[in-house]
C-alpha cells in the first residue's frame, strides 16, 4: 500500500525531472503526454491505495511509511515520511484526479506555446508538491510540500514572464505565502519546543496536553499559514492577481487544489485546533467574512476569470467556516465538489478565452451561447452547482455546512446568516457572469470560427467529464441519508457538531431560495435587461482597499527603511567610521613627519631634551 | 689651612674660570677662528685642572695631543676654508635657540642636583690618600695590563679615522678637475 | 696638598659638557659644532679624571686618554667631510643641509 | 728599576674573531694601493666576504666551545654564547651585504677602501658585542661608528651622501658624548668600568638608589637607544638611511641595530640588574614611542628607502619589547628576532638597490609599478620580506613577533601586547602598500621607463644574496626549534 | 592515531600543486589544467577522508601531532572533528569549482593566479583542521595573503582600495586574536586546542571574537564586504563569501563556544543582537542593492547573521542547523557568484536596471539561476530551508523573539531573491542584453551543475550532514558536543545561583544531595572535571 502511495507521490516528480533534463530532446507534445501520463499514474496509484485502504477496518486505516531521516539534530529527528490514511487518500484522489483532467486539458490549451515543456514540467512539479503536502507524515514535510506548492504556483503564475504584471502577480503570491509559511514555521517551532517532535502520531495525541496559551499560539501559526495559502482574510489579495497565469493553472492550483490546502491543514490538525477553540472560531469567522467580502467584490468584477477567482475565495470561505465549526467532513465534501464545479467553470472560461483569442473582459463579451453552445451549457451546470441549486453538487455539499453552523449556538447563527447572504450573492454574481458572457447581443470582437467551440479533444473531453461530475458528484453524500464521505473521514476528524434534521431542512430551504433569488435578480438585471445595472461602488471596485492598505503599511515602509539604512547607516556609519579612522591615522603620520625638519639641531635637541626628561624621572623615582 | 692649600685654591679658581669662560667663548664667537683659539685656551686650562687632580700624564697628553696636534689641524682647515662667520642664535625654527638653551640648562641643573644629592653621601669626605698617581709609569703599566685591549682598539680607531680622512680628502682632491 | 673638593671639579665638568651641548644645539657652522663636540668630550674627560682621583683608581685616566684619541679620530673624519663639502661648493651651514627631511 | 710588567693572558681565539675582518680590511686597503684598477673590485669584495665568512665560522665554533661564560683579556671582553651568536649574525649580514654591494655603481678608485671600511665596521661590531666594560663599549661603538660615518659619505656622487655623512657624524658624536658622560657618572658612582664589577659594587655598597648611578644609567640608555635608532633618539635615522648608499643602509639597518640591541641587553642585564625597576619601564616606553613614531611616519612616505628607515625604527621598537621584560624568555625572543630581521632588512634593501640601479634614481612607491612581474625572484622575495616585517605567518617575522609579545605577556604587560598588536595593524598599510605597488599597478603607470634598455642586468651576486635572505626568512619560520635553542643558550649566558 | 597523514595531505597537496604550477614553465592552458587536476585530487582526497571518518566516535580523528617549538608547547597538531569534515569538504568543492571557472573564464598571468588559488585552498583547509592555537592563527593569516593578491591583481577597477580595506580590516581583527591566543596559551600552559579544557576570561574571549565578527562579518563590522565582493573576480568572490566567511563561523563554534563557555553565555545576547541586526539589515540592503553582486553580498551578510543565530542558540537544533546551513550557504553563494560572473560576461554589467529577459531562449541559465535562487530563499523543502528551520527552532528555544526576527528575515529573503531572479530573467530584455548573449555553455554547466547537484542531494537528505556533525546525541553539553567528552554531572552544593545558571546553560546536570562536595563529579573525564571551575562566571 505504501509502495503505491510512494509511486503516487513520485511519479509526477519523475516526469518533471525528465522533462527538465530532456530539454529539446523531448517534443512539446511528448512533454504534455508525459506529464499527463505521470499524473494519471498517480491517480491510478491513489485509487489502488484507496481500494486497499477500504480493505482495512475503519479504525486502523493509518499506515505511516518512512523513507529516511530527513533532518536530525541531536535528540530531534524529522523523518521524510508519508502517512496513508482516509484523509490523505481522499485528497490524493482529488488532487491526482482533477490534476489529471486539467493537465490533459492543458495539452490542448497550451498547444502552440513555445515554452510548453516548461509548462508541463511546472505542472508535474506542482502535482508532486501538492501530493507531498497531502501525504506528508509530519508537519515539517507538510510544510515542505506547503512551500513547494507555493513555489510551483509562483512559477506558473509567472509562466508568461515577459508580462510585467504576470511577474508582479507571481512575486506577490509568493511573498504573501511566505508570510503564511513564516507564521506556520513559528507555530511549528513552538510545537517542537513543547513536544520535541512534529510527527502527527506524536503531536496530535500530545495536543490535548498543551497549555491553552501554547495551543492557541500553535493553532494561530497554522491558521496563518492556512489563510495565506487559501487566500482568506487578511492574506487574500494575491489570488485575483494570480489569474495572470494560464487558465488551466487557475483551474488546478487556484481553484481545485492548492488554495484548498488551508482547509486540509485545519482538518488534518483538528486535534490542535480543538485544543485551541478560540482560534478555531476565529478561523470560522475569517471564512465567513471572506465569503461575504469575496461575494460582494465578485459582483463588480469585469474580468471573467477574476469573477471565478473571487467565487473561489468565497467558496473556500464556506469550507473554512465548516472546518472552523468542526464540520470537517462537510468541509472536505464541499472541497471535493467545489474542485469539480470550479475546475469546470475555469476550464469552460478557458475555452471562452481561447475562443476570443485571449479576451477576458466580460463587457466585451455577449451572445456567446450561439457560438459556444456546449461551453454555455457546461457553464450553466457549473453555475448552478456553484449557486447550490438542488440536484447539482454544490447543493449537497454547501447546505450541510450551513445547517451545522445553525447547530453551533449564537456564534454559529451569525455565521449562518452570513453564509446565507453568501448564497444569495453567489447566485447573483455567477449568473451575472453567465448572462453577460452568453446572453445579450453579440459583440463583433475578433471571434474565432465556431468550430473552435470544442477546441481539441483534450479540452472538450475533460470539460465534458467535469460537467458530468459537477452535476452528479453531489450524490456522494446526501445529508444523513447516505454518508460515505463522512464515514470515510470521521475516524480521522470526528465532527464536533451534528445538525438536527430540522436545522437541515430550514437552512436548505432558505439557501435554495436565496440562491434562486440571486439568479433571479441577475436575470432581471443582466439577462432580461429589465433594470439598469447599478453603478458599482468604488469600495468594491478597489476590493475594500486591501491592496492599497498593504502597500501602505508593509511595502512602502520596507522600501523606505531600506533606503534609510543605506543613506543613514551604511554610508555614514559603517563606511564613514572607517574612512574617518584611516584619515585620522594619516594625519597623525603627517604630523610626525613634519617633526622631521631635516635640521641637525632639531635632532640633537630631541636627544638632549628626552635625555633630560629620562634623567629627571630616574632621579625623582630612583 | 696652609699656604699650599690657598695657592692650590687660587690656581684652581683661575683655571676653572678660564675654562668656563673659554668654553662660552667657543660657542659664542661668530668667527670659527676665534672659537678655535678659545678652545685651545679651554684645553690648556683643563690641563691645569688635570694637574691639580694629579693626572700629570693626562695633562701633558692634553697639551700635546689636543692643543698641539688636533687644534693645529683645526686651525689649518679653518684657514684653508677661510673663516666664514655665522651669527649664533640665528636660523632654524624660532623656538630652536630657546629650546636648545632650555634643554642644555635642564641637563646642567640635573647633573648639579645629582652631584648635590651625592654630597650628602661619600663624595665630600676626603679622597683616599693612596690615590693612583697619574705618572707615565703607572699609566703605561695600566695600558699594558688591565687596559691592554683598550689601548689596541684606540689605535685601530685612529687607523680607521686616518683612512677615512684620506678617502674624504681625496674626494675633495679629485673634484676641481671635471673628471678625477 | 688638599685643594678644592671633587664636587667643584664635577660642577665645572658638568658646565663644560652642557656648554658644548648648547653649542651643538645653537650653532650652524659645522666647524664650530665640531668644536662644541670637543668641549663635550672634554667635560666628560674632566669628570672621569676627577672620579679617578676620587676613587684612587687609574681607570678614569686611561679612559680619558682613549677618549682623547677617539676625539681626534672624530675630528679627522669631521674635518674631512667639511673639506669635501667645501670642495663641492656646499655652504658650510648645517641648516642648509635639508635635502633629506620629512 | 721597576718590576717587569706582566701582560694579561690573551685569548686569541676570542680576540681572533674581530681580527679576521680587520685583517681582511687591511688586505683590501693594500689592494687599493697595489692591485690594478680592474682587479680591485673583485679582489677586495672577495677578501671582504671571506673576512666576514671567516668571522661567521669562527664565531660558530666559539659558540660551540663557549658553554661557560667568562671574561677574557683582563675582563675587557666577555667570552660567551651571547656574543658569539651576535657575531654570527653580523658575519652573515656582512657576507650578504658584500654580495649586495658588488654591482653598486661607485667610482672604481675607492672601491677597495669601501670594502676595507665595510670589513672594519663589521669588525668593530663583532668586537663590540663582546665588550665587557664601559671603556671597551665606548671604543667599540666609536670604532664602527667612525667607519660608518665614512661609508655613508663615501659615494661622493650620490646626492645627499655627504649630507648624510655629516649629519650622522654630528648626531653620532653627540650621542656618544652622552654615552661617555653617562659612563663617567656610573664610574663615579661605583668606581668600576667592568659590567659585573659595577653590578657587584652596587650590590656591595647598596647603591641601587644612588642618584649619580641612575643619572649615568639614563645617559647610557640614551646613548645605546640612539644607536638602535629608537624613538625619541631616532631622528637621524631616516635622513642617514636615505642619503647613504643603499648597501650601506642595509648594513646599518641590519647590523647596527642588531649589535646595539645585543649590547643594550648585555649592559642593562649584567651591569644594572638592581636598576631593573627603572630601565624595564623606560625601555618599554621607548619601545612604544618607536612603534608609534616609526609606523605613523612610514604611513606617509613615498620614498621606499625612507619608508624602510621608518619601518626599521618601528622594528627597533618591537625588538625593545622583549628587552624591556628583563627575562630569559625576553632574551630568547630578541636573539631569535635578530635572525629573521637581519635577513629581511638586508634582503629588502638589496631589492631596493637592484631597482635603483635599474632606474638609476631613488626608488619610490610609484616607480616600483610592475617590478614584481618584471623580476619574479626579487618581487617574490620583496613580498616575503614585507610580509615578514608585518609579522605575517610563513616568515620568521611572525614567530619573532609572537615571541616578543609572548615575553611581554609573560612579564605581565598585557598593555604592551596590545600596543604591539595595534602598531602591527597600522604597519600593514605600508608593508602591503609595497606589494601593491609592485604587483597591482600596471607598469604603464610608471612615470619613466627603466633607463637600462632591454633586460635588466643579471646581478647574480645580488640575486644570490636576496635569495639567501629569502631562504633564511622562510626557514626561520619552519625550523623554529633549533634557532630557539640557540637563542636560549645564548640568553642563558646572562640570565 | 594512524592515517593522520591524510589530514596533512589535505593541507599540503594544494600547496604542492601551487609550487608545481609556479616552478614548472607551463603554457597557460597546461597550468590551468594542472591546477584543476590538483583541485579535483583534493576533492578526491576529502572523499577518502570522509570514507575513513567514524562519525560515531568523539574527539579529533585522522589526527597528527609533532612538536613545532617546545619551549612554549606549540606543535603542528592537525585533526578532524565531525563538523570539520564538512567545512573541509565545502572548501575543497567550492575551490575546485572556482578554479575550474577561472580556467573557463581565462585569467592572465596564469601561473601566479592558479598557484595562489591552490595556496588559498591549502590555507583554508589548514584553518579547519588545525588543532593548535598558533597553527590555527598561522593558517588564518596565511589565508589572507593569497586573497590579497587575488583580489588586488585580478580584481575590478576599484580593486586597490577594496583589497587594502579588506585585508587591513580583517587583519586588525585577527591581530587582536593573536593577543588572545598568547594569553590563552600561557593561561593553559600549552597552545594545544584539544584536551586543554575551557577558559573563563571575558577579555581573551573578546579578542577572539574581534577576529571572528570582522571575518564573518557581523553587522557593524562589514565595511569591507560590499567592495571586496564587488571588485574581486567572480570565482574569488565565490570563495570569499562561500568559504572564507565560514572560517569565522568555524571559529565561533570551535573556539568561542567550545573553549569559552562561560564568556559565551555572558555575551550571548549581545552577539545574538548583532546577528539579528545583520540578518534584517543585510536583507534590507540586499533588497535595494542596485546590482547582482550587491544582492548576493548583502544576502550573505544576512546569512552569516542567521548562522551565528544558530551557533549561539547553543543547543542541538541550533548547532546542527548552523553546520548544515554553513554548507548550504557556502555552495549557494558560490553558485550565485559564479552565475553572476556568467551574467556579467554576457551583459558586461551587473546592474539590475540594465538586465532582464534573459530567460527567453536561455533555458539552461534560467533553470540554473531559478533553482539556485529558490533554494537560496529557503523555499520549504530545500536544504537551506532545513538549515534555517533547525536554526530558528533552536534559537526559538532560547527566546521566541529571536525566531520571530528570523521569520521576518525569511520573508525578506523571498523578496530580495525574487527581485534578483526576475530582474535578471523576466520581463522584456534589458538594454544590456543582446540576443547574441548565449545560454550557459557546457563548460559553465559542467561547473555549476555539480554544485547544484550537491544542493539538491542535500535538499533530499539534509540529515546526511546533521547526523554526522557532532559526536554525541544527547542533551547539549558544550564541551561534549565539540570535543565529544562525556557530559559532566556536578554536585550543586555551595554553588551560587549565577554559577548554577551558567552550568545549566552548559547542560551540566546539577545534583542536589548532601553527600557530595561541590568539587566531586560523579561522571565525566578528568579534564572536564578539572576545567569545570574555570567555566563558572
Amino acid at each position: 500500500m505504501s509502495a503505491a502511495a510512494w509511486i503516487c507521490l513520485l511519479a509526477p516528480l519523475g516526469a518533471a525531472l525528465a522533462i527538465t533534463l530532456a530539454g529539446q530532446r523531448l517534443s512539446r507534445r511528448g512533454a504534455g503526454y508525459l506529464a499527463t501520463a505521470s499524473v494519471g499514474a498517480s491517480f491510478v496509484a491513489a485509487v489502488v491505495v484507496f481500494v486497499l485502504l477500504l480493505g482495512d477496518s475503519p479504525n486502523n486505516r493509518e499506515h505511516p511509511s518512512v523513507a529516511w531521516h530527513w533532518l536530525t539534530a541531536g535528540s530531534y529527528t524529522f523523518n521524510l515520511g508519508i502517512l496513508v490514511d482516509p484523509l490523505s487518500t481522499y485528497m490524493m484522489l482529488i488532487v491526482a484526479g482533477v490534476g489529471f483532467l486539467i493537465v490533459a486539458y492543458s495539452i490542448g490549451y497550451m498547444d502552440g506555446d513555445d515554452e510548453e515543456r516548461r509548462y508541463f514540467a511546472y505542472m508535474a512539479l506542482f502535482v508532486f508538491s501538492m501530493l507531498l503536502l497531502v501525504q506528508a507524515g509530519n508537519l515539517l514535510i507538510l510544510l515542505a510540500g506547503w512551500g513547494m506548492v507555493g513555489l510551483s504556483s509562483y512559477l506558473l503564475i509567472g509562466f508568461w514572464h515577459e508580462r510585467p504584471e504576470a511577474v508582479a502577480a507571481a512575486k506577490k503570491a509568493f511573498v504573501m505565502n511566505a508570510f503564511g509559511d513564516a507564521a506556520m514555521a513559528l507555530g511549528l517551532f513552538l510545537l517542537v519546543q513543547q513536544t520535541g517532535s512534529l510527527d502527527f502520531g506524536v503531536v496530535f495525541p500530545a495536543a490535548g496536553g498543551l497549555s491553552p496559551t501554547v495551543a492557541n499560539l500553535v493553532a494561530l501559526g497554522l491558521l496563518g499559514g492556512a489563510v495565506a495559502k487559501s487566500a482568506q482574510l487578511p492574506l487574500q489579495t494575491w489570488l485575483p492577481d494570480a489569474m495572470e497565469g494560464p487558465t488551466p493553472v487557475s483551474a488546478l492550483i487556484h481553484a481545485a487544489t492548492m488554495v484548498t490546502a488551508g482547509v486540509y491543514l485545519i482538518v488534518r490538525t483538528n486535534a490542535i485546533f480543538e485544543a485551541a477553540p478560540t482560534v478555531q472560531e476565529v478561523a470560522a469567522g475569517l471564512g465567513a467574512a471572506t465569503l461575504l467580502m469575496a461575494g460582494l467584490i465578485a459582483l463588480v468584477q469585469t474580468d471573467i476569470k477574476r469573477v471565478i477567482a473571487y467565487s473561489t475565495m468565497s467558496q473556500i470561505g464556506y469550507m473554512f467556516l465548516a472546518a472552523g465549526i468542526g464540520a470537517y467532513a462537510d468541509g472536505m465534501f464541499h472541497l471535493l465538489t467545489h474542485a469539480f464545479f470550479k475546475a469546470l467553470l475555469f476550464l469552460a472560461a478557458g475555452i471562452v478565452i481561447h475562443a476570443l483569442s485571449g479576451e477576458q473582459d466580460l463587457r466585451k463579451m455577449g451572445g456567446l451561447r450561439h457560438k459556444l453552445p456546449r461551453t454555455y451549457w457546461s457553464f450553466i451546470v457549473g453555475g448552478l452547482a456553484l449557486a447550490g441549486i438542488p440536484v447539482f453538487s454544490g447543493f449537497f455539499s454547501k447546505d450541510p455546512i450551513l445547517s451545522s453552523a445553525l447547530a453551533q449556538g449564537w456564534y454559529g447563527e451569525i455565521l449562518w446568516v452570513v453564509g446565507m447572504v453568501g448564497c444569495f450573492l453567489t447566485g447573483l454574481y455567477t449568473f451575472r457572469m453567465i448572462f453577460l458572457a452568453f446572453w445579450g447581443e453579440e459583440k463583433d470582437g475578433d471571434l474565432h470560427a465556431p468550430e473552435k467551440d470544442v477546441p481539441g479533444i483534450s479540452m472538450g473531453v475533460t470539460v465534458a467529464i467535469l460537467t458530468v461530475l459537477a452535476a452528479i458528484a453531489g450524490f456522494l453524500q446526501v445529508f444523513e441519508l447516505w454518508t460515505p464521505v463522512s464515514n470515510w473521514l470521521d475516524p480521522v476528524a470526528p465532527p464536533l457538531v451534528v445538525p438536527t434534521s430540522t436545522q437541515e431542512v430550514v437552512s436548505s430551504l432558505v439557501a435554495v431560495t436565496l440562491g434562486l433569488g440571486g439568479i433571479g435578480v441577475a436575470w432581471w438585471i443582466y439577462g432580461a435587461r429589465r433594470a439598469e445595472a447599478p453603478e458599482p461602488s468604488k469600495l468594491l471596485e478597489h476590493k475594500f482597499y486591501f491592496d492599497e492598505l498593504y502597500d501602505a503599511i508593509f511595502y512602502r515602509p520596507a522600501v523606505l527603511l531600506a533606503h534609510g539604512l543605506l543613506r543613514f547607516v551604511e554610508r555614514p556609519l559603517v563606511f564613514g567610521s572607517l574612512r574617518e579612522l584611516t584619515q585620522g591615522v594619516r594625519e597623525l603620520g603627517t604630523g610626525v613627519r613634519n617633526l622631521q625638519t631635516g635640521l641637525v639641531r632639531t635632532y640633537a635637541f630631541a636627544i638632549a631634551a628626552s635625555l633630560a626628561v629620562v634623567t629627571l624621572v630616574f632621579v625623582v623615582v630612583r | 689651612m696652609d699656604v699650599g692649600n690657598v695657592l692650590v685654591w687660587i690656581v684652581w679658581i683661575l683655571a676653572a674660570f678660564a675654562c668656563l669662560g673659554s668654553g662660552i667663548a667657543v660657542i659664542s664667537f661668530s668667527n670659527p677662528f676665534y672659537s678655535a683659539l678659545s678652545l685651545i685656551a679651554n684645553l690648556a686650562s683643563l690641563a691645569v685642572l688635570y694637574l691639580l687632580l694629579s693626572a700629570e700624564f693626562v695633562a701633558a697628553a692634553q697639551v700635546l695631543v689636543y692643543a698641539g696636534a688636533v687644534m693645529v689641524m683645526f686651525l689649518f682647515v679653518i684657514a684653508y676654508l677661510g673663516g666664514r662667520a655665522d651669527t649664533p642664535w640665528a636660523g632654524g625654527p624660532s623656538w630652536q635657540a630657546l629650546a636648545a638653551v632650555a634643554a642644555a640648562g635642564a641637563i646642567f641643573v640635573e647633573v648639579i642636583v645629582v652631584i648635590g644629592l651625592k654630597t650628602g653621601g661619600r663624595l665630600t669626605h676626603a679622597p683616599t690618600t693612596d690615590y693612583f698617581s697619574g705618572s707615565p709609569y703607572d699609566i703605561g703599566q695600566l695600558f699594558l695590563t688591565d687596559h691592554l685591549l683598550a689601548f689596541e682598539i684606540t689605535s685601530i680607531v685612529l687607523l680607521v679615522a686616518a683612512v677615512g680622512g684620506v678617502i674624504l680628502g681625496s674626494h675633495a682632491r679629485e673634484l676641481p678637475g671635471a673628471e678625477g | 696638598m688638599m685643594g678644592p673638593n671633587i664636587v667643584w671639579y664635577l660642577c665645572v665638568s658638568a658646565f663644560l659638557f652642557t656648554t658644548g651641548a648648547a653649542g651643538v644645539l645653537i650653532r650652524r657652522s659645522p666647524l664650530i659644532i665640531l668644536l662644541s663636540l670637543e668641549i663635550m668630550l672634554n667635560g666628560a674627560n674632566l669628570a672621569l679624571i676627577a672620579f679617578s682621583r676620587y676613587h684612587g683608581t687609574g681607570d678614569g685616566q686611561i679612559f680619558a686618554l682613549t677618549v682623547m684619541a677617539v676625539a681626534a679620530a672624530e675630528v679627522v673624519v669631521g674635518l674631512g667631510l667639511i673639506v669635501a663639502m667645501a670642495r663641492r661648493r656646499l655652504e658650510l651651514d648645517v641648516d642648509k643641509l635639508r635635502t633629506l627631511r620629512g | 728599576m721597576s718590576p717587569p710588567i706582566s701582560t694579561p693572558p690573551i685569548d686569541w681565539f676570542e680576540l681572533g674573531i674581530p681580527l679576521i675582518p680587520l685583517a681582511a680590511g687591511v688586505v683590501c686597503l693594500l689592494a687599493a694601493v697595489l692591485a690594478p684598477r680592474g682587479w680591485r673590485r673583485p679582489f677586495a669584495a672577495t677578501v671582504c666576504a671571506l673576512g666576514f665568512a671567516g668571522a661567521l665560522v669562527a664565531s660558530a665554533i666559539l659558540y660551540a666551545h663557549a658553554a661557560d661564560a667568562h671574561g677574557v683579556i683582563a675582563d675587557a671582553v666577555q667570552r660567551d654564547r651571547l656574543g658569539a651568536l651576535a657575531q654570527m649574525v653580523v658575519g652573515g649580514i656582512g657576507v650578504l651585504i658584500v654580495a649586495v654591494s658588488y654591482e653598486e655603481p661607485m667610482a672604481d678608485d675607492h672601491i677597495a677602501e669601501y670594502y676595507a671600511l665595510l670589513s672594519w665596521a663589521g669588525a668593530g661590531m663583532i668586537f663590540l658585542v663582546t665588550a665587557n666594560s664601559l671603556m671597551t663599549l665606548f671604543l667599540g661603538l666609536e670604532w664602527f661608528s667612525i667607519s660608518l660615518y665614512i661609508l655613508c659619505a663615501i659615494d661622493i656622487e650620490l646626492v645627499g651622501s655627504l649630507e648624510a655623512g655629516l649629519k650622522y657624524l654630528i648626531i653620532g658624536s653627540f650621542g656618544s658624548a652622552m654615552l661617555l658622560f653617562g659612563s663617567a657618572l656610573v664610574y663615579g658612582a661605583t668606581g668600576e668600568l667592568r659590567f659585573h664589577a659595577i653590578a657587584d659594587a652596587v650590590q656591595a655598597q647598596n647603591l641601587s638608589h644612588d642618584a649619580l648611578l641612575v643619572a649615568g644609567l639614563a645617559f647610557v640608555i640614551g646613548g645605546l637607544a640612539f644607536k638602535a635608532s629608537a624613538a625619541p633618539f631616532h631622528m637621524w635615522t631616516p635622513d642617514v638611511y636615505e642619503g647613504a648608499p643603499t648597501p650601506v643602509t642595509g648594513f646599518m639597518s641590519a647590523a647596527t641595530k642588531a649589535v646595539a640591541l645585543v649590547v643594550m641587553l648585555r649592559v642593562l642585564v649584567t651591569a644594572f640588574p638592581q636598576e631593573a625597576h627603572l630601565w624595564t619601564v623606560t625601555i618599554a616606553v621607548i619601545a612604544c614611542c618607536s612603534l608609534a613614531v616609526g609606523n605613523l611616519a612610514a604611513l606617509v612616505q613615498n620614498n621606499v628607502k625612507r619608508m624602510l628607515a621608518y619601518s626599521s625604527i618601528s622594528q627597533a621598537g618591537f625588538m625593545l619589547i622583549p628587552i624591556s621584560t628583563n627575562s630569559a624568555l625576553g632574551g630568547r625572543a630578541i636573539l631569535y628576532f635578530l635572525i629573521p630581521y637581519s635577513a629581511m632588512s638586508v634582503g629588502a634593501f638589496g631589492v631596493v638597490a637592484a631597482r635603483e640601479r635599474e632606474l638609476n634614481q631613488p626608488v619610490t612607491f610609484d616607480n616600483l609599478a610592475g617590478f614584481g612581474w618584471e623580476r619574479p625572484l626579487l618581487g617574490a622575495a620583496m613580498t616575503v620580506f614585507m610580509l615578514g616585517f608585518a609579522g605575517l605567518p610563513l616568515t620568521g617575522g611572525f614567530v619573532a613577533k609572537f615571541y616578543a609579545l609572548a615575553a611581554a605577556y609573560e612579564h605581565g604587560w598585557a598593555w604592551l601586547v596590545i600596543v604591539g598588536v595595534a602598531a602591527t595593524a597600522v604597519s600593514l598599510y605600508y608593508y602591503l602598500g609595497i606589494i601593491r605597488a609592485m604587483y597591482m599597478r600596471p607598469s604603464e603607470e610608471l612615470q619613466l621607463a627603466p633607463v637600462v634598455g632591454g633586460s635588466p642586468p643579471p646581478e647574480r651576486p645580488l640575486q644570490a644574496a636576496v635569495a639567501a635572505a629569502l631562504v633564511i626568512t622562510v626557514t626561520s619560520f619552519i625550523l623554529v626549534q633549533p634557532l630557539i635553542d640557540g637563542a636560549r643558550h645564548a640568553a642563558n649566558a646572562i640570565f | 592515531m594512524s592515517s593522520g597523514w591524510l589530514t596533512t595531505a589535505l593541507i599540503f597537496l594544494p600547496v604542492a600543486g601551487a609550487i608545481v604550477v609556479w616552478v614548472l614553465p607551463l603554457k597557460p592552458f597546461a597550468t590551468a589544467s594542472t591546477a584543476v587536476l590538483f583541485a579535483l585530487a583534493e576533492v578526491a582526497l576529502w572523499i577518502d577522508a570522509l570514507a575513513r571518518y567514524d562519525f560515531s566516535k568523539p574527539g579529533p580523528q585522522l589526527a597528527q601531532q609533532t612538536s613545532w617549538f617546545s619551549d612554549l608547547n606549540v606543535s603542528y597538531h592537525v585533526g578532524l572533528y565531525g563538523f570539520s569534515v564538512w567545512f573541509v569538504g565545502l572548501t575543497t568543492v567550492v575551490l575546485a569549482a572556482a578554479i575550474a571557472y577561472a580556467f573557463w573564464a581565462g585569467r592572465e598571468r596564469a601561473d601566479a593566479y592558479y598557484g595562489l588559488m591552490l595556496l588559498l585552498t591549502g590555507a583554508i583547509v589548514g584553518v579547519f583542521v588545525a588543532q593548535d592555537l598558533l597553527l590555527f592563527y598561522v593558517f588564518w593569516e596565511a589565508m589572507l595573503i593569497p586573497l590579497y593578491f587575488l583580489v588586488g591583481v585580478w580584481g575590478g577597477p576599484g580593486r586597490l582600495r577594496a583589497t587594502i580595506v579588506f585585508v587591513i580590516y580583517t587583519m586588525a581583527g585577527s591581530l587582536l586574536m593573536l593577543a588572545s591566543i598568547i594569553a590563552l596559551g600561557f593561561s593553559q600552559g600549552s597552545f594545544d586546542m584539544v584536551g586543554t579544557g575551557t577558559n573563563g576570561s571575558d577579555w581573551i574571549f573578546l579578542g577572539f571574537m574581534a577576529a571572528f565578527v570582522v571575518k564573518a562579518p557581523l553587522f557593524p563590522f562589514h565595511a569591507w564586504l560590499p567592495e571586496a565582493y564587488r571588485e574581486s573576480s567572480p570565482e574569488v568572490a565565490a570563495v570569499l563569501s562561500g568559504v572564507v566567511s565560514k572560517v569565522a563561523a568555524y571559529g565561533f563554534l570551535r573556539i568561542a563556544i567550545a573553549k569559552f563557555p562561560g564568556p559565551t553565555l555572558d555575551f550571548r545576547v549581545a552577539i545574538l543582537v548583532l546577528a539579528g541586526c545583520g540578518l534584517i539589515y543585510g536583507s534590507m540592503l540586499a533588497f535595494r542593492a542596485p546590482d547582482v553582486r550587491g544582492v548576493i553580498a548583502y544576502s550573505s551578510l544576512a546569512q552569516m547573521g542567521l548562522i551565528t543565530f544558530g551557533l549561539f542558540a547553543i543547543n542541538d537544533l541550533g548547532l546542527n542547523g548552523s553546520v548544515l546551513q554553513i554548507v548550504n550557504h557556502g555552495l549557494l553563494s558560490a553558485t550565485l557568484f559564479l552565475l553572476a560572473g556568467g551574467i556579467e560576461r554576457r551583459a558586461a554589467t551587473g546592474e539590475l536596471g540594465r538586465l532582464g529577459g534573459m530567460a527567453r531562449g536561455r533555458p539552461a541559465l534560467a533553470t540554473v539561476l531559478m533553482v539556485t535562487g529558490v533554494i537560496a530563499l529557503a523555499v520549504p523543502g530545500s536544504s537551506a530551508f532545513a538549515g534555517e528551520f533547525a536554526i530558528l527552532a533552536g534559537v526559538f528555544q532560547y527566546g521566541w523573539g529571536w525566531a520571530v526576527v528570523g521569520a521576518i528575515a525569511i520573508v525578506l529573503a523571498a523578496m530580495y531573491m525574487l527581485r534578483l531572479i526576475s530582474a535578471v530573467l523576466h520581463r522584456s530584455p534589458g538594454p544590456a542584453i543582446s540576443d547574441a548573449a548565449l545560454d550557459l555553455r557546457p563548460a559553465e554547466l559542467g561547473i555549476l551543475v555539480p554544485l547544484l547537484a550537491c544542493l539538491l542531494v542535500l535538499s533530499a537528505w539534509p540529515a546526511a550532514i546533521t547526523e554526522r556533525a557532532f559526536a554525541l546525541r544527547k542533551p547539549i553539553d558544550i564541551q561534549s558536543i565539540i570535543a565529544g567528552h562525556i557530559p559532566t554531572t556536578l554536585c550543586a552544593n555551595g554553588l551560587s545561583a549565577a554559577e548554577r545558571r551558567a552550568l545549566i546553560g552548559l547542560g551540566v546536570k546539577l545534583v542536589e544531595s548532601p553527600s557530595c562536595s561541590s568539587q566531586s563529579l560523579t561522571t565525566g573525564n578528568l579534564e572536564s572535571q578539572s576545567n569545570l571551575r574555570s567555566v563558572l562566571p
